[in-house]
């Protein structure tokens, strides 16, 4: 069984609080403050997962966000199983469950492995050269390839945690909670600005907090101990808003940024019920801070891939934070200072460091002049040649670099370790500054991508490493200069720090370490999760794909799930290398967010489920609940769809509502119709030009239907609109098109007309509508208006009339949708339902039947009314719909007037709105279906289709509304409704198929 | 996500706000008088300009009044927002 | 006497925050480009529309909201009003305004449900889904602003320190009352 | 001549360590004169040239590029194959361009992986099954496989899709077509890149067009970053850019510049095995062959050439995406990006000559232009060599936008797709 790798001193997690927790079924322990990385690796495994393509195992790399390798399945449970989870990021908890991801059977045999011996047939793009033959045979071969990718599994239930928003508005939001972050924190927190502090760790500090060493020091302390007094100091700034755990998704324009707080996955699974799992945070910014810091890079050198070898700065995260030593014996590969103050904690820790391998001839810091004192061997001007150890790293081996560092010279050295650091550098993560929109510049003596600060889109600064400063004291220096002129301050209270640390002269850089063996020989992974190497770079450049981007694609570098954080570098460095290019000019590729994957929860917030839309109610809504209406979604709109009594089907529901309306009285809730309240000296000029008929000289008290057109002349939306006075009119829309309308009309009021005096309100909400037809309608509102005269001199069709229902004032109005006498009654809502069910008490006598949206649509059908939206697709005309009465011959303009006259326009073989017969009555058509005239025509001509059918029971018949090619003139032409399995034979007739003398209107 | 400082209520997010697109594209007066390629102008043609553009937004969710906006569509930057009928700026 | 349905009917307390439905009160659209309707309002209401962005006016009986240059809300804060109060007030100012084309007045009682919120993080809960910055609205009693909340339009009124009116159209008010209820509990 | 892409090839380059492998396409220097410039180096443009050298013999043609070849919008889209519109016109267009795809990876010797996985339309409302079925019936009677599904065959053939009748806008059936699919976008690019250079066109990338030369009502060349190059025919494929293009030339398109935004979740196991699209609820995905879940966004509504887009449009997609999977809830956003679509105010494209001669416009694909990359390709290459329209994109001409006869796909395609 693995030893333990725990050692007993540390501060930064609880060792007196054991966690236990499962990996790949084996059961284990780890303590309060672990990460799954840091307990894992305690208990010494390193092997965690296997890789993208060859299957080659891997191990844990990094502490971080940028971790390729380390990609677990946290849970089992269907709906809240997490795949892809970096180890290093996600916080040990009591149970926790975590498995390997792409292998099978398991982590340790793994049947993809074969895929690493295949290697030589699987370079970059290999899948464009083949699988092309047969050619029928790709989806075969795409199943398996889909099946061999991918990395963990989705749940497969839905999801049961809740996520949530927030948005915040602060004066300085801060990125970053390491020492260049906390200095900017409580300088704008000093001067009393409204600051936000964003950490991605539980922790804050950055590396900064555990580096206790003498060759670092501020003010004379150790560097984490004057850090620490520093963030204790925090808490008493009331205007500083501190969120751990909480890392920055995107960084869009205007300063809007978006940030994931985790607020439940560290808990264990008992202490998360109810409990919000992770909140998006919508932050405005006035000015922000990046202090993002910088991440370690690897060395590119072959088999730089096995479980075992880690980034130095992990290492010594692992020993400093966790208490964790990654191996027992470690060698450290570098070509920078800062793996020495990697040596020097394991050092202190006990841990042996057998060698150092640095690539630099040497080096004369303090730092490494300790690491000297203590005895650790240095081989300088060396490199690592290639590593052994399948599941783990068992050994190196080492040759010296030739003075140009393409080659290696002398003897192979081999060196046994079971854990292997190494450090490329560090590369400033300027991610979020591009992702606003910045533009980097490449600093040559570091080899680095830095913000250009005169190309800056927003304001905004980027402090410390980030911004490619990288020793203590520099950074601080900056930090603060750089602040002071950012938040404009006079005096600061780190005016007058003294910082000591170590200064590294040495700098030496190989983006493609060289090998004994040829290149085409060795492995050299630069995109780890990706299993894209050195040579697959080569080979892209090799077959003309020169651009950065054309070889990202191509070799899939930089494209997992870590996007590229260990990698892209030296795809460029290797890039510029080979193509003699100087890295500034190659420029970078584009860092899109999120910075770290933002869950699709997280995202949407609590708009999931009953929150996914709104749902709008009429004042009636309850009574249709309550008497069994089935509703139609209209919109955002819940309308009463139909009312089915003792298990009847729709169909039977509807024929019974329809009968009942014409042969008795019908009720319709038909409030979501939108209302207008037009009032101005100019409200019939306006409604002249925005209907296409005229309105001025339409009397007081009348009402008018109008169709409305867009300018290009198509029929946009209709509706009837009164004049309740002289100059105040009220418009009715379409329940779908009310908003648009009122946007519209708004528009061309303010742009177009502001001459017109004219004012829009919106009342849709204020009136409730029901709408009562039929024979017996009078008899009905006779009883709740009693003081109301019906008689049809008084109150003829198309007219208006201003009452009281008790004390409450309502406008009744005579118009019909159905073709049957009918009242139309407007009233405050809030008394609406209290109308209704005086209608219907005052009904049962006439046998009042409520009806629905489906019969309301069927009783119009038999008058030929239209559906704009049903019976329109904006692409039909007034004239086309057979409505050249409605379209103002004398009016000089209106709004689509001209294009009725352009020359496709004014043709006479348009699609035309037309009624069907079948010849079968009993056959109905299927809305949606296509007409022809000769089936047997080659290509077949579709002359037009239905729009609308039902089975009038009215008429004991089919009958159907269409659009026609020429219909217009092919009345009584017999048609083909071309379906699966049949043909239908129907008639092209009038569109009016009931009472066409419109006798009932006064019935 | 844009600020807009409608000029009427002052800075409000992009949320608030829908866009009409190009802004001085005046309707014909007499639309009547025009040809069809010049209504077709008129309808449907535009500079869908990248770089300052002149155009139109409504706030919508706020008080509901047009105003024009000059945003570089190159790199959504607004340099200035006016009243409708006020002279535009920069121009 | 019909019967008055408003929609919400409940109030509700989550930790120090308090919600809940003020009806019926009247509330009246006024819209006017023209000189003369602040004085008639000034006439009527004694209290004169605001002509400065996002503020409000009012005295005991009424408040005055500014919603656009030439567009106010009146509300009444006076929940015992009668019926007739409330249609005489309307008769009043439509007599004034909209008879003498003096600009137009607009009935919206029942267009509008007002929801009063009063506690230490009503803005807390409103900023879970409303991307108006508060940090000056608050500060100021009396300011208006229009806006969406959970992508519904809303008028906000602030009435005094942790406390303030929302106006939602009556067809939203129950699912952002849901809406509510269900944010809430988060806070 | 070019090698042969094969399995035989590939083990051939594996004994020399794939050291051997030629160039896809050469880098030339542009010529002074070419018969035909094609500007824009995407897809399209691309298989213009290609058609033109392989079908009407014209090779001493030359595509420029301002960046590299397949970098916008051909590298930035949902990859979604369909044919299934409306229209007589769009569907003839669309089905032709199918076709083309169906052997279009042995045609180029290119894996361009067209994956025939099915592209499933939902319907939410009432008038979405009337629209849908219109079109089924229509898609059917023009010889376009398409089938109506009701609720339980759309759950059968995607069971994941949540098919409750108790969601907010419950899924009441949807139409199918299983000759859709996706492909390899960037594949699309390289293989037909790789094609015409074999036949001798020359690809410049990094060539940006400053200016178009005019001789009275004729082109006479393009000013570009590398110098002038004549030409007597200019063939624009500049998608988003059409109208810088356009008015570099004088003229004006019925074009507005929107951002589009799409996003991919980390890759994780085979989980959906389709394509489906959701026009209420405005959503669509698919799973690539890598895994991870691509999802397209909509447009924002006003002009941009950022390439990004407003968050919320990315909101409101994931919204729709967990009302019908809410499965995914836990899926993690890997990458999100935008690209800059050109959109005609009938949601229909431009295959058009103009009234200056030698001058023709390939555009206003919006949100859809990938599906019909090889048809528009060889229906462009057609117009520019007869100089007229082949009888497949006729209808797609400018001066529909004058007559009145448009082609308005909006009730059919109101989304991006």
């Amino acid at each position: 069984m693995s030893k333990s790798l725990r050692i007993n001193k540390n501060n930064f997690i609880d060792q007196t609080i054991r966690v236990s927790f499962k990996f790949n079924g084996q059961k284990l322990f780890g303590f309060k403050g672990d990460t799954l990385a840091s307990a894992l690796l305690a208990n010494d495994i390193h092997l965690v997962g296997r890789s993208f393509k060859y299957h080659r195992p891997r191990g844990i790399m990094t502490c971080g966000s940028e971790e390729p390798n380390a990609i677990i399945q946290i849970g089992n449970d269907p709906s809240s199983t997490e795949p892809n989870v970096r180890a290093t990021e996600i916080e040990l908890y009591e149970g926790l469950e975590s498995f390997s991801q792409n292998c099978w059977p398991s982590v340790n045999f793994d049947i993809g492995g074969i895929n690493n011996f295949l290697s030589p047939l699987l370079p970059a793009g290999f899948y464009y050269k083949t699988f092309m033959w047969p050619a029928s045979f790709w989806e075969k071969y795409e199943f398996f390839i889909r099946h061999s990718a991918g990395l963990g599994k989705s749940p497969t239930k839905p999801d049961t945690d809740l996520y949530d928003h927030q948005y915040a508005h602060c004066d300085v939001l801060v990125i970053g909670g390491g020492i260049s972050g906390i200095l900017s924190a409580k300088l704008a927190a000093e001067k009393g600005l409204n600051t936000i502090l964003i950490d991605d760790k539980n922790c804050l500090g950055g590396s900064t907090i555990y580096q206790e060493d003498d060759c670092f020091k501020i003010n004379n302390e150790y560097s984490n101990k004057w850090l620490k007094k520093e963030i204790d100091n925090l808490k008493n700034y009331p205007n500083l808003l501190i969120k751990k755990r909480t890392s920055v998704a995107a960084f869009h324009g205007y300063n809007y940024l978006l940030a994931k707080e985790n607020l439940t996955d560290h808990l264990g699974i008992n202490e998360r019920k109810n409990k919000i799992r992770q909140r998006l945070w919508k932050i405005r910014a006035k000015k922000v801070v990046i202090a993002t810091g910088s991440i370690e890079r690897p060395l590119i050198f072959n088999n730089n891939d096995r479980p075992g070898i880690l980034l130095n700065s992990s290492i010594k995260k692992y020993i400093d934070f966790f208490g964790v030593k990654s191996g027992n014996e470690i060698s450290l590969f570098t070509n920078n200072d800062s793996t020495y103050e990697t040596a020097i904690s394991l050092n202190k820790s006990g841990v042996k460091v057998n060698t150092i391998i640095d690539i630099r001839e040497n080096s004369n810091s303090t730092l490494v002049k300790k690491v000297q004192k203590i005895g650790i061997n240095i081989l300088w001007s060396h490199t690592i040649v290639n590593t052994n150890g399948y599941k783990r790293i068992k050994s190196i081996n080492v040759q010296k670099l030739s003075a140009d560092g393409e080659n290696v010279v002398g003897k192979k050295i081999k060196i046994n370790c079971d854990c292997l650091g190494m450090s490329g550098g560090w590369t400033p993560m300027v991610h979020l500054f591009t992702q606003s929109g910045g533009k980097l510049k490449f600093k040559d003596e570091n080899y680095i991508f830095i913000p250009d600060i005169n190309k800056s889109p927003s304001d905004q600064i980027s402090v410390g490493s980030c911004n490619g400063i990288f020793e203590l004291d520099d950074l601080i220096t900056n930090t603060i200069k750089n602040i002071k002129i950012f938040l404009d301050l006079d005096k600061t209270i780190y005016d007058n720090l003294n910082v000591i640390c170590s200064k590294e002269t040495e700098k030496r850089n190989i983006w493609l370490l060289p090998s004994d063996k040829p290149l085409s020989k060795t492995k050299p992974f630069l995109d780890f999760q990706n299993d894209s190497t050195a040579k697959d770079v080569k080979l892209a450049l090799r077959e003309g794909f020169k651009s950065i981007e054309h070889v990202k694609r191509y070799t899939t570098t930089g494209m997992g799930t870590d996007q590229g954080k260990l990698s892209n570098m030296h795809a460029l460095g290797i890039i510029a290398d080979t193509t003699g290019t100087n890295m500034g000019d190659l420029g970078t590729t584009t860092f899109r967010p999120p910075f770290t994957p933002l869950t699709f929860g997280s995202i949407v917030g609590r708009n999931v489920g009953e929150f996914f839309d709104h749902i709008r109610k009429t004042a009636i809504h309850d009574w249709h609940v309550e008497n069994n209406a089935k509703f139609e979604n209209v919109g955002q709109w819940k309308r009463a769809w139909y009312f089915p009594k003792n298990n009847e089907t729709m169909f039977q529901a509807v024929q019974r509502e329809s009968k009942a309306a014409r042969d008795n009285a019908g009720i319709l809730d038909a409030s979501t119709l939108g209302k207008i309240d037009i009032q101005g000296t100019d409200a019939s000029e306006f409604l002249n030009r925005v209907y296409t008929n005229a309105w001025s000289k339409l009397a007081i008290g009348k009402c008018r239907y109008g169709l409305m057109l867009n300018e290009d002349g198509m029929v946009y939306d209709d509706g009837v609109t009164t004049r309740l006075g002289e100059n105040h009119y009220i418009m009715t829309t379409t329940t779908g098109g009310a908003a648009n309308v009122l946007s519209k009309l708004e528009d061309y009021l303010q742009t177009e007309w502001p001459e017109l005096d004219v004012y829009l309100t919106t009342v849709t909400d204020q009136y409730s509508t029901i709408s009562i037809c039929g024979p017996r309608s009078k008899n009905i509102v006779k009883k709740i208006i009693p003081d109301l005269d019906l008689s049809d001199a008084n109150f003829p069709h198309m007219s208006f009339k201003n009452s009281k229902i008790d004390n409450v004032n309502c406008r009744v109005m005579r118009i019909s949708f159905t073709g049957e006498h009918s009242y139309e009654i407007n009233i405050q809502s809030n008394y609406a339902k209290d109308v209704w069910i005086k209608c219907m008490d005052a009904g049962k006598e006439f046998n009042i039947t409520p009806y629905g949206t489906e019969t309301m649509h069927l009783l119009r059908a038999e008058k030929g009314f239209i559906i704009t939206g049903q019976d329109t697709d904006g692409t039909l005309t007034p004239s086309d719909l057979q409505m050249d009465w409605i379209i103002g011959k004398k009016k000089y303009d209106f709004i689509g007037k001209r294009s009725l006259y352009r020359s496709d326009t004014i043709r006479d073989d348009r699609k035309q709105l037309v009624g069907l017969l079948t010849e079968d009555p009993l056959e109905v058509l299927e809305e949606g279906a296509q007409l022809v005239e000769d089936i047997n025509k080659k290509p077949i001509e579709m002359l037009g289709h239905v729009t609308s059918s039902y089975f009038s029971p009215n008429l004991k018949k089919s009958i159907a509304l269409a659009v026609v090619r020429g219909g217009k003139k092919m009345k009584g032409k017999k048609l083909i409704v071309p379906m699966e399995n049949k043909n239908i034979n129907v008639t092209i007739t009038d569109t009016v198929f009931y009472d066409k003398e419109n006798k009932r209107l006064n019935a | 996500m844009f600020i807009i400082n409608c000029p009427y209520c002052g800075e409000r997010d992009q949320s608030e706000f829908s866009c009409g697109g190009e802004a001085h594209i005046e309707r014909p007066k007499q639309p009547t008088e025009l040809s069809d390629d010049q209504w077709a102008e008129y309808l449907f043609m535009r500079k869908n300009i990248k770089g300052i553009q002149f155009e139109r937004w409504n706030h919508a969710h706020g008080c509901r009044k047009w105003f024009n906006v000059v945003r570089d569509t190159s790199n959504d930057k607004i340099h200035a927002v006016y009243k409708m009928g006020e002279r535009p700026p920069l121009k | 006497m019909l019967n008055f349905n408003s929609t919400i009917k409940e109030e509700k307390i989550f930790g120090d925050i308090k919600i809940a439905e003020v009806e019926p009160i009247i509330k009246i659209n006024l819209r006017s480009k023209k000189r003369e309707f602040s004085k008639k309002i000034g006439k009527i209401l004694s209290i004169l529309p605001p002509t400065e962005a996002n503020t409000s006016s009012g005295n005991e009986g009424y408040n005055l909201l500014w919603l656009s240059p030439d567009e106010w809300l009146v509300y009444s804060n006076n929940k015992k009003q009668s019926l007739k109060e409330q249609i005489d007030l309307e008769d009043r100012l439509f007599d004034e305004i909209s008879k003498l084309n003096q600009g137009a007045v607009t009935n919206v009682s029942d267009h509008w449900v007002m929801i009063n919120f009063k506690g230490n993080k009503i803005y807390d809960l409103l900023s879970k889904s409303c991307p108006f910055n508060f940090n000056e609205f608050k500060r100021k009693k009396g300011s208006v602003t229009q806006t969406l909340f959970n992508h519904i339009d809303v008028i906000l009124h602030n009435r005094d320190n942790n406390e303030l009116n929302l106006f939602v159209r009556r067809s939203f008010s129950e699912d952002l009352w849901l809406w509510i209820n269900d944010s809430a509990r988060f806070i | 001549m070019k090698n042969k892409y094969s399995i035989f090839s590939l083990i051939k380059n594996a004994l020399s360590n794939h050291e051997n492998w030629q160039r896809a396409w050469r880098d030339p220097e542009p010529k002074k004169e070419y018969d035909a410039i094609i500007v824009g180096g995407g897809g399209h443009g691309l298989a213009t040239a290609y058609y033109l050298a392989k079908k009407h013999g014209m090779t001493n043609i030359a595509v420029v590029e301002k960046g590299w070849i397949g970098g916008g919008n051909t590298g930035r889209n949902t990859t979604i194959i369909r044919s299934n519109y409306l229209w007589d016109a769009s569907a003839g267009l669309y089905d032709h361009a199918l076709k083309i795809w169906e052997n279009l990876s042995q045609e180029l010797n290119y894996n361009v992986m067209f994956s025939q996985r099915g592209v499933m339309n939902l319907a939410h409302n009432l008038q979405d099954v009337r629209d849908l079925k219109r079109r089924t019936h229509a898609n059917r009677l023009n010889g376009i496989d398409a089938v109506w599904l009701n609720t339980e065959e759309v759950k059968k053939f995607c069971p994941i899709i949540n098919t409750s009748p108790n969601i907010r806008y419950p899924v009441l059936g949807g139409t199918l077509q299983r000759r859709a699919g996706t492909a390899r976008h960037d594949a699309v690019a390289w293989g037909y890149a790789r094609g015409a250079d074999a036949m001798g066109v020359d690809i410049i990338q990094n060539c940006e067009v400053k200016g178009i030369k005019r001789n009275g009502d004729r082109v006479d060349g393009i000013e570009t970053n590398k110098g002038f190059i004549k030409t007597k025919k200019i063939g624009v494929v500049a998608a988003g850019h059409s109208s810088v293009i356009a008015n570099m030339a004088g003229i004006k398109l019925p074009l507005e510049s929107k951002p589009l935004q799409a996003l991919v979740s980390e890759p994780v196991k085979p989980i959906i095995d389709t394509v489906v699209m959701s026009n209420a609820v405005h959503a669509y995905v698919s799973q690539s062959d890598k895994g991870e879940l691509v999802i397209g966004a909509g447009t924002d509504a006003y002009v941009s050439y950022t390439q990004r887009g407003s968050h919320d449009v990315i909101e409101g997609t994931l919204k729709a995406i967990l009302e019908l999977y809410p499965i995914f809830s836990r899926m993690k956003m890997l990458r999100q990006w935008g690209g800059i679509v050109d959109i005609c105010p009938d949601a229909s494209p431009i295959i058009s000559k103009t009234n200056i001669k030698g001058l023709y416009f390939n555009c206003g694909w919006g949100t859809g232009g990938f599906k019909a990359t090889p048809g528009s390709g060889d229906l462009f290459a057609h117009t520019i060599a007869n100089d007229e329209p082949h009888k497949l994109n006729a209808a797609f001409n400018l001066n529909r936008f004058v007559s009145g006869d448009l082609v308005d796909e909006h009730g059919a395609a109101a989304v991006a797709h």
